[in-house]
């Protein structure tokens, strides 16, 4: 319907919005602080000092490295493998489907402790040293599921009729793939992929069995957290990356938009 | 028109893809086997290797891992005190569930039905920001917000509304001597931080609503309220399990937010952080660990039941 | 007898576009009305309008005498067939059916009850406990009729319903509709775009073009005499013909139509033209000349000769069918 | 064992409390790493456990050279074959060390040394000194439930330690106040000592409002929650106090348990050469007066007192306890063949699991 | 004349579904060839077979003589026009018609010259630069036709192309596809449900009952002379007489058709009924009957008096009209 929504619904909506921002606005808030060591309220102070001590931190850097590579090798290949399960699971059904489709699902259903004990233990018995792709493993194991959900979301809504056409006007599978799966499906993947990148840059629980002696950007702000040096930094540096990727979620946004409506009129 | 009416192949991607129509399977099985083999090796041996683990026992003196196969660390995890831990836990995530489900209902529906244009992308965004800004930094926040010289105390003592934090100290089980040292807190925490993950799936359900059944309804003389209970929310209700697997899940296995907030009460999570991590009884963590996942697997398999994997 | 349904000077428009523009109508109650007219002309729109999920954006509309402008839809006596059905997927067949009466309070034996004698009434009697998933699109379309009947609307609205089904399909279902219909003495009001179903089921019917009325009346007025080219264009398959061509066979130099099966073949006549087109309809061939750059169709009923395309023929007809009409 | 020291590999890891091994990030002046690091050649990489059972689990992981176990802890290593004996020969400084620490029993088995004193000190009551203007004199303040001197119970506003050594401290309290139960090492309880421990522990958790095991969130905990007593370390207690925060600590009447730390080597460790010369360094006299100083408690060379080098003076030793070695009963780790017989005791896995079941309210 | 497809014994079964049953089908070159049937009878699996998405699980299909058994859909030169059109939604109109020559490799300039030339072949110059999102649904169909047509196919497969256009668009739409394939000479093979559309459209067609042919032949063939009950029902609307009835009036004990064209209302005649429904048409009414239980309709042309309903009538008609029809 077409009508107004109710006063109450509004109310509990805006409400849960506002729920859901008012403790970033005290993130912002402490960044500002001139409290260095504990969090007090109201702050006694306001500064902006905070923005040049954490660039010049150098401790931050690394692990702001490390975060990014991680994430970025982890997104990679979430695509490529997440794409590969959708385009199979959007074939005809075959046996065993179901349980791949739950075991795709299970390491984000599994709490995340789990997993990463799991690989935890899984290196110690092949005696697999910490390194960074130890802790690739862990991230891409669970990104596979966001991209593959992106992805076999849209090839449903795809008509099936778009990739016989191509077959059938003289296309090779490989030309299909890349004149016109590759562009029908690309913002799905690419939403998927900011996802799943975001996704890696802010894991902590399943990094810290990892990661071993490495530290990753949340892992060097639980640190910090737990052992307040400038504590307003971990501030500045959730606000960095808050902003960082603002413009992606946006963009991720727009580029399945399409996708909410058509399902929203859909059957 | 000369054409032949069966082109010869132009080179082996042409051959190859003839290969690929007279043998479907091959394609398929070229498809999956990489991610088979990522998350059914990887992933699944990894998990078995820790389940294996589980019927190791661990020296209790040097604290080192004695590997023979025994059922003495199950038989620990059926101590009343680790029987509390699953309890507690157990009982948590369903705590936070319903609460999240109840909050999110609202937004969800709001987004999916009246939003439009800029306000959708708003309500967007208002979802997916809190999701992905940092995690530890939200928690420390939360602290802050809960901690009895805190912004909610500060809040109280200015309007005289101390008595409601009061109260809620002072019911049984969610005693504290503030919000933050109360398991009340890690509660809310914990349903703050999962609450996007239950919006968004319950969003796209409900999006899958088709307008007409809801004008179908009004049709044949259904009130707003009559139609919310009885078309709305039975067609939402696989969003709704989608999302509840997370915050579920999630609660099952987190161990940063009960460590910071709350009454140091072990939850699961935390005490397989803390076997493994601080007392290194990988055994008994492994133990512990099989209970989320069969917790999980149950309640997997109920949802599939009712379809929720198509709203994830 | 009264009237069910009226509008006056009914719009809706949505921003710029007018979906329904200052429409006067009445719709006797009791009657079999059809709205028909093509893709975007307004008819859905006025459906909404009556049942309440668009509100005008001018004018008044009454419902038996009483002005709804304060009504909302569920407690409006009036129900709709929805185009795609929007059968609740999650109840079966025979709650479905019972959802109406559920709302209103009916205990479940009741309405059990009186959801099986309307499945009866559709014959799908036994099929009560199946999902809308697994019923057949006639038969899906057959419950939604069920479902909007349950609560004996005085007004029923239907929207398209046979849009989606095949045409043997679609022919038993608009014998039973109709058949429906004079058992229950309802109103019923339909909406097409297929204007043999309009002509063959309505009592009255209402052509729409670009949110206005073009024509209301009878199927033989619509049928016969088109009162706008736009009629005589988009119903049946009359030929238009020009002031000029009008005024040469000795009518006023105004528009006029022609309809193909008055016409007859002949070697010579008013109208001669070249053969362009050959259409075998089973029941006879349509012939299409070119009379100096005029399109005619002339029918060839099965049995008689029929020239080649290219021949050059004649046309002769009875003057009294050449039927004259307005402007535009 | 190690025969000779070589090149120094580069880098040497090792696993520490808090505030250990500080370079100079906390408080300019406490920096006993940057020299070493320019001097040696060896990058310090620190990782800090909270709890000893966690550094006993970080050594069985492997990966580092060091460890600064406390006597929980290092019977455990050298049980498990963790820790591998030291050559003291390789050690000029050894000979400088407390004479009550180089023999040890919590770090030499059957005249063997597997490591090298770091620093030893008590576990002190803190508290808030606006709350208590008279230092409290029993640890009954955290025990049982009671009006504080401000007039408000104590209720929600004390803190005990997170680990299952705790139950000592409770064990130690009731050898003061109850005789009866014979409890003459608070590590060596029979069944009815161990019950009547717990139950104190379950008394104790209707007033903890939080444990702690971490220490800057005890820290926070004392400015912003409310906390006004807890058994703590020094090194929080001159954190606040460099806060200008209401804080003191005391020892009472009681007594109190302590930690004596020892620098072991792991079985594997891949820098020994480092490793080495880090110990040697560790018992360096300056960095021992100072670390005492930051840390609150006191130096495995009593030198570091008495030569100048460092922040520490005959004064500070002393109030930290220096003459009080005698009177601190040090963590080790309980076992159940103890002094009241064999297999009378309650072993220290048991500590464990009943000491998570008593903070969960059971 | 050659045989362009060829169907020898082919079968196409899903499980325990015969979607496709024993088929022999010849289609000649350069013909316009059409299927008709209801729907699930097997169409679009047929033109899957022919185009390559569906492999037969049994028998043999030839296109051009060659056998296709191992040709993937990408090498047979074989286009089809899909009946959901399926453009690429990425592309504009002119990459979309362009898409086969770019597959092939052939140059830019060159293949954007030759879509151009289809896009004046289908009317639509001009319309290269949009989206197909842009276009109307008669639009869309031509572009789907410009992209098959653009790789110069020998076959060209129509899957209901005009299902989704409305009346007047799609008898547009069909002259046009008519003319096109006169024009260029190419084989049409073309799947429809709407009897009119194939008996006005083909030189052949094929008449698909549950997987298996039941009837095939040019349109005034199946038209005049159905060969079973099922084809006589389908196509048209003729009246189906049981074997007493055909007897009783001077013919062998056998199923007999009678189109309702054929026949005229009299005082007296060999049927009589009493009147039960009456369906105005537009060029006429159609009028059943009761004939002792047996329902036959008759056409009364516009015009002439139409009875009521409940009257008795009786029903002429000429003696060689009445078609026999095989037992089933
Ligand atoms: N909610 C709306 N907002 C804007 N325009 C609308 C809306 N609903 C309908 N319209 C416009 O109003 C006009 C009439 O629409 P309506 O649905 O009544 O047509 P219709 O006659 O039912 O057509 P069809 O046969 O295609 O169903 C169309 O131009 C349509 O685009
Ligand atoms: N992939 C498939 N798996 C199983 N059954 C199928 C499949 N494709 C078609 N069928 C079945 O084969 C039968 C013939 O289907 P087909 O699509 O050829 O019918 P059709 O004549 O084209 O019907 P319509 O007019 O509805 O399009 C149907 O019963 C259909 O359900
Ligand atoms: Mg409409
Ligand atoms: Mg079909």
């Amino acid at each position: 319907m077409r009508s107004e929504a109710s006063l109450g619904l509004k109310v509990a909506a805006i409400g849960g919005l506002l729920f859901l921002h008012l403790p970033i606005l005290l993130i912002f808030l402490y960044a500002f602080t001139t409290e260095e060591r504990t969090y007090e309220f109201p702050p006694p102070g306001l500064t902006t000092q905070w923005f040049g001590v954490a660039w010049n931190r150098e401790d931050i850097w690394p692990p702001l490295y490390l975060s990014l590579k991680v994430a970025a090798i982890s997104t990679a290949l979430a695509m490529i493998l997440g794409t590969l399960v959708a385009a199979a699971m959007a074939r005809a059904r075959f046996f065993g489907r179901d349980q791949i489709s739950l075991l795709i699902l299970l390491p984000i259903a599994l709490p995340g402790v789990i997993t990463g004990m799991s690989l935890r233990s899984a290196f110690g018995i092949m005696d697999i040293p910490f390194s960074t792709w130890t802790i690739v493993l862990g991230h891409a194991t669970f990104c596979i599921v966001i991209v593959y959900n992106n992805a076999v979301a849209r090839m449903r809504r795809l008509s099936g009729g778009i990739m016989e056409a191509s077959a059938d006007l003289g296309a090779n599978s490989f030309q299909t793939f890349r004149y016109v799966l590759l562009p029908n499906l690309g913002s799905a993947l690419l939403a998927g992929g900011m996802l799943a990148f975001a996704l890696s840059f802010d894991e902590v629980i399943v990094t810290t069995f990892t990661a071993g002696q490495q530290s990753t950007l949340p892992i060097w702000m639980l640190n910090e957290l737990v052992r307040p040096r400038q504590r307003p930094v971990t501030n500045v540096v959730a606000i960095v990356v808050f902003a960082a990727t603002f413009f992606p979620i946006l963009i991720a946004y727009y580029l399945t938009r399409g996708g909410s409506e058509t399902a929203g009129m859909g059957k | 028109m000369t054409a032949s009416a069966i082109l010869r192949p132009r080179g082996p991607a042409d051959r190859l893809t003839g290969l690929f129509w007279r043998r479907p399977g091959l394609l398929l099985l070229l498809l999956i086997t990489p991610p088979l083999l990522w998350l059914g090796v990887v992933y699944l041996g990894s998990l078995a290797a820790l389940l294996l683990q589980s019927f190791y026992s661990i020296d209790e003196f040097s604290g080192v891992v004695k590997e023979e196969f025994t059922l003495k660390t199950y038989a620990e995890l059926f101590r009343p005190q680790n029987l509390d831990i699953i309890l507690r836990t157990v009982v948590m995530a369903a705590a936070v569930t319903l609460t999240c489900a109840i909050l999110a209902f609202p937004i969800a529906y709001y987004a999916a039905r009246y939003a439009k244009g800029p306000w959708k992308a708003a309500f967007y965004l208002g979802v997916m920001l809190p999701l992905w800004s940092s995690y530890l930094v939200k928690v420390y926040a939360w602290k802050l917000i809960l901690a009895k010289e805190g912004i909610l105390g500060w809040a109280a003592e200015g309007t005289g509304t101390g008595f409601i934090i009061t109260g809620i100290l002072s019911i049984p089980g969610l005693e504290g001597s503030s919000l933050s040292t109360s398991p009340f807190g890690t509660f809310l925490v914990f349903v703050y931080i999962w609450l996007p993950y239950m919006i968004l799936p319950m969003q796209a359900a409900l999006e899958r609503v088709p307008t007409t059944m809801l004008e179908a309804s009004a049709d044949l003389g259904a009130t707003r309220s009559q139609t919310f209970r009885t078309v709305i929310l039975p067609l939402a209700l696989p969003g709704v399990i989608a999302g509840s697997i997370f915050t579920f899940s999630l609660t099952l296995g987190d161990y940063i937010i009960p460590q910071i907030v709350g009454d140091s009460a072990r939850f699961i999570g935390l005490a397989v952080y803390q076997l493994q991590g601080t007392a290194g009884n990988i055994p008994l963590a492994a133990a512990f660990a099989v209970v989320p996942i069969l917790i999980m697997l149950i309640y997997l398999t109920l949802a599939k039941r009712a379809g929720a994997f198509d709203a994830l | 007898m009264n009237a069910a349904v009226e509008f006056q000077n009914v719009s809706r428009h949505f921003g710029p576009v007018k979906a329904v523009d200052r429409v006067d109508l009445t719709i006797a109650e009791g009657s079999f009305f059809a709205m028909l007219g093509p893709s975007g002309s307004g008819k859905t729109t006025c459906l909404r309008l009556i049942s309440g999920f668009e509100k005008p954006t001018g004018g008044q509309i009454r419902i038996f005498g009483e002005d709804v402008s304060t009504t909302p839809p569920h407690l409006r006596n009036v129900n709709t067939v929805f185009q795609d059905y929007a059968l609740f997927p999650h109840l079966n067949v025979r709650d479905n059916v019972a959802y109406g009466l559920m709302v209103k309070g009916v205990g479940r034996s009741q309405r059990y009850a009186k959801a099986d004698d309307m499945l009866a009434l559709v014959k799908l009697d036994g099929y009560g406990d199946r999902k809308p998933a697994q019923l057949s699109g006639g038969q899906r379309q057959r419950v939604a009729l069920a479902r909007a009947l349950v609560n004996e609307p005085r007004v029923l609205l239907l929207d398209e319903p046979l849009g989606a089904l095949d045409l043997k399909l679609r022919e038993a279902m608009q014998d039973e509709l109709k058949a429906l219909q004079h058992r229950l003495g309802l109103t019923f009001v339909f909406v097409t775009h297929d204007q043999h179903e309009a002509l063959s089921m309505a009592d009255h019917l209402a052509v729409f073009n670009e949110g206005r009325i073009a024509q209301i009346g009878t199927p033989q007025d619509i049928y016969d005499r088109p009162a706008t080219r736009f009629v005589a264009d988009f119903v049946g398959s009359s030929n238009v013909l020009p002031p000029e061509m009008t005024q040469a066979l000795g009518g006023p130099a105004q528009w006029a139509s022609l309809r193909p099966e008055a016409t007859r073949l002949a070697a010579t006549g008013p109208i001669t033209g070249t053969v362009t087109a050959l259409r075998y309809l089973g029941s006879g061939t349509r012939v299409v000349l070119d009379a100096n750059g005029t399109e005619i169709a002339a029918l060839v009923p099965a049995g008689l000769p029929v020239p080649a395309e290219g021949d050059r023929t004649a046309i002769a007809f009875d003057q009294k069918a050449l039927h004259l009409m307005e402007g535009a | 064992q190690v025969t000779e020291i070589g090149a120094a590999e580069g880098q040497v890891n090792i696993v520490a409390w808090a505030g250990y091994i500080e370079r100079g990030e906390t408080m300019k002046e406490f920096d006993w790493v940057t020299k070493f690091e320019a001097a040696s050649g060896c990058k310090v990489n620190v990782k800090t456990a909270n709890t000893s059972d966690e550094m006993v689990a970080l050594m069985n992981e492997g990966g580092f050279d060091l460890v600064t176990a406390s006597g929980d802890a290092s019977l455990r290593l050298i049980a498990g074959d963790r820790v591998q004996p030291i050559n003291i020969d390789l050690i000029p400084s050894w000979s400088t060390v407390d004479e009550r620490l180089k023999d040890a029993p919590w770090h030499t088995v059957d005249g063997v040394h597997y490591g090298v004193p770091y620093m030893w000190g008590p576990n002190v009551l803190m508290y808030n000194t606006e709350v208590f203007k008279e230092p409290p004199t029993s640890w009954n303040v955290v025990f049982e439930e009671m009006t504080l001197p401000d007039g408000q119970s104590n209720k929600g506003r004390v803190q005990a330690y997170d680990g299952p050594i705790h139950i000592a401290d409770a064990a130690q309290y009731l050898m003061f106040h109850k005789p009866e139960l014979g409890i003459t090492s608070p590590y060596e309880l029979n069944e009815d000592q161990y019950k009547a421990a717990l139950d104190l522990l379950r008394t104790q958790r209707t007033l903890v409002s939080r444990y702690w095991h971490d220490a800057f969130i005890q820290i926070d905990d004392f400015k912003n929650e409310g906390v006004v007593a807890s058994g703590s370390w020094p090194f929080q207690r001159n954190l606040l106090q460099s806060d200008n925060q209401p804080i003191a600590s005391v020892i009472p009447q009681e007594g109190a348990t302590g930690w004596a730390d020892t620098t072991m080597m792991h079985v594997d460790a891949a820098n020994p050469n480092c490793a080495y010369m880090w110990m040697e360094h560790s018992l360096s006299s300056n960095l021992q007066a100072d670390l005492a100083v930051w840390f609150g408690a006191n130096p495995a060379v009593p030198a570091a007192c008495t030569d100048g080098r460092g922040m520490s003076t005959a004064e500070t030793c002393t109030a930290n306890g220096m003459d009080d070695f005698e009177k601190i009963r040090f963590w080790t780790t309980p076992v159940s063949n103890c002094s009241q017989g064999d297999g009378a005791c309650v072993p220290y896995y048991r500590w464990v699991s009943d000491y998570i079941g008593v903070i969960g309210g059971r």
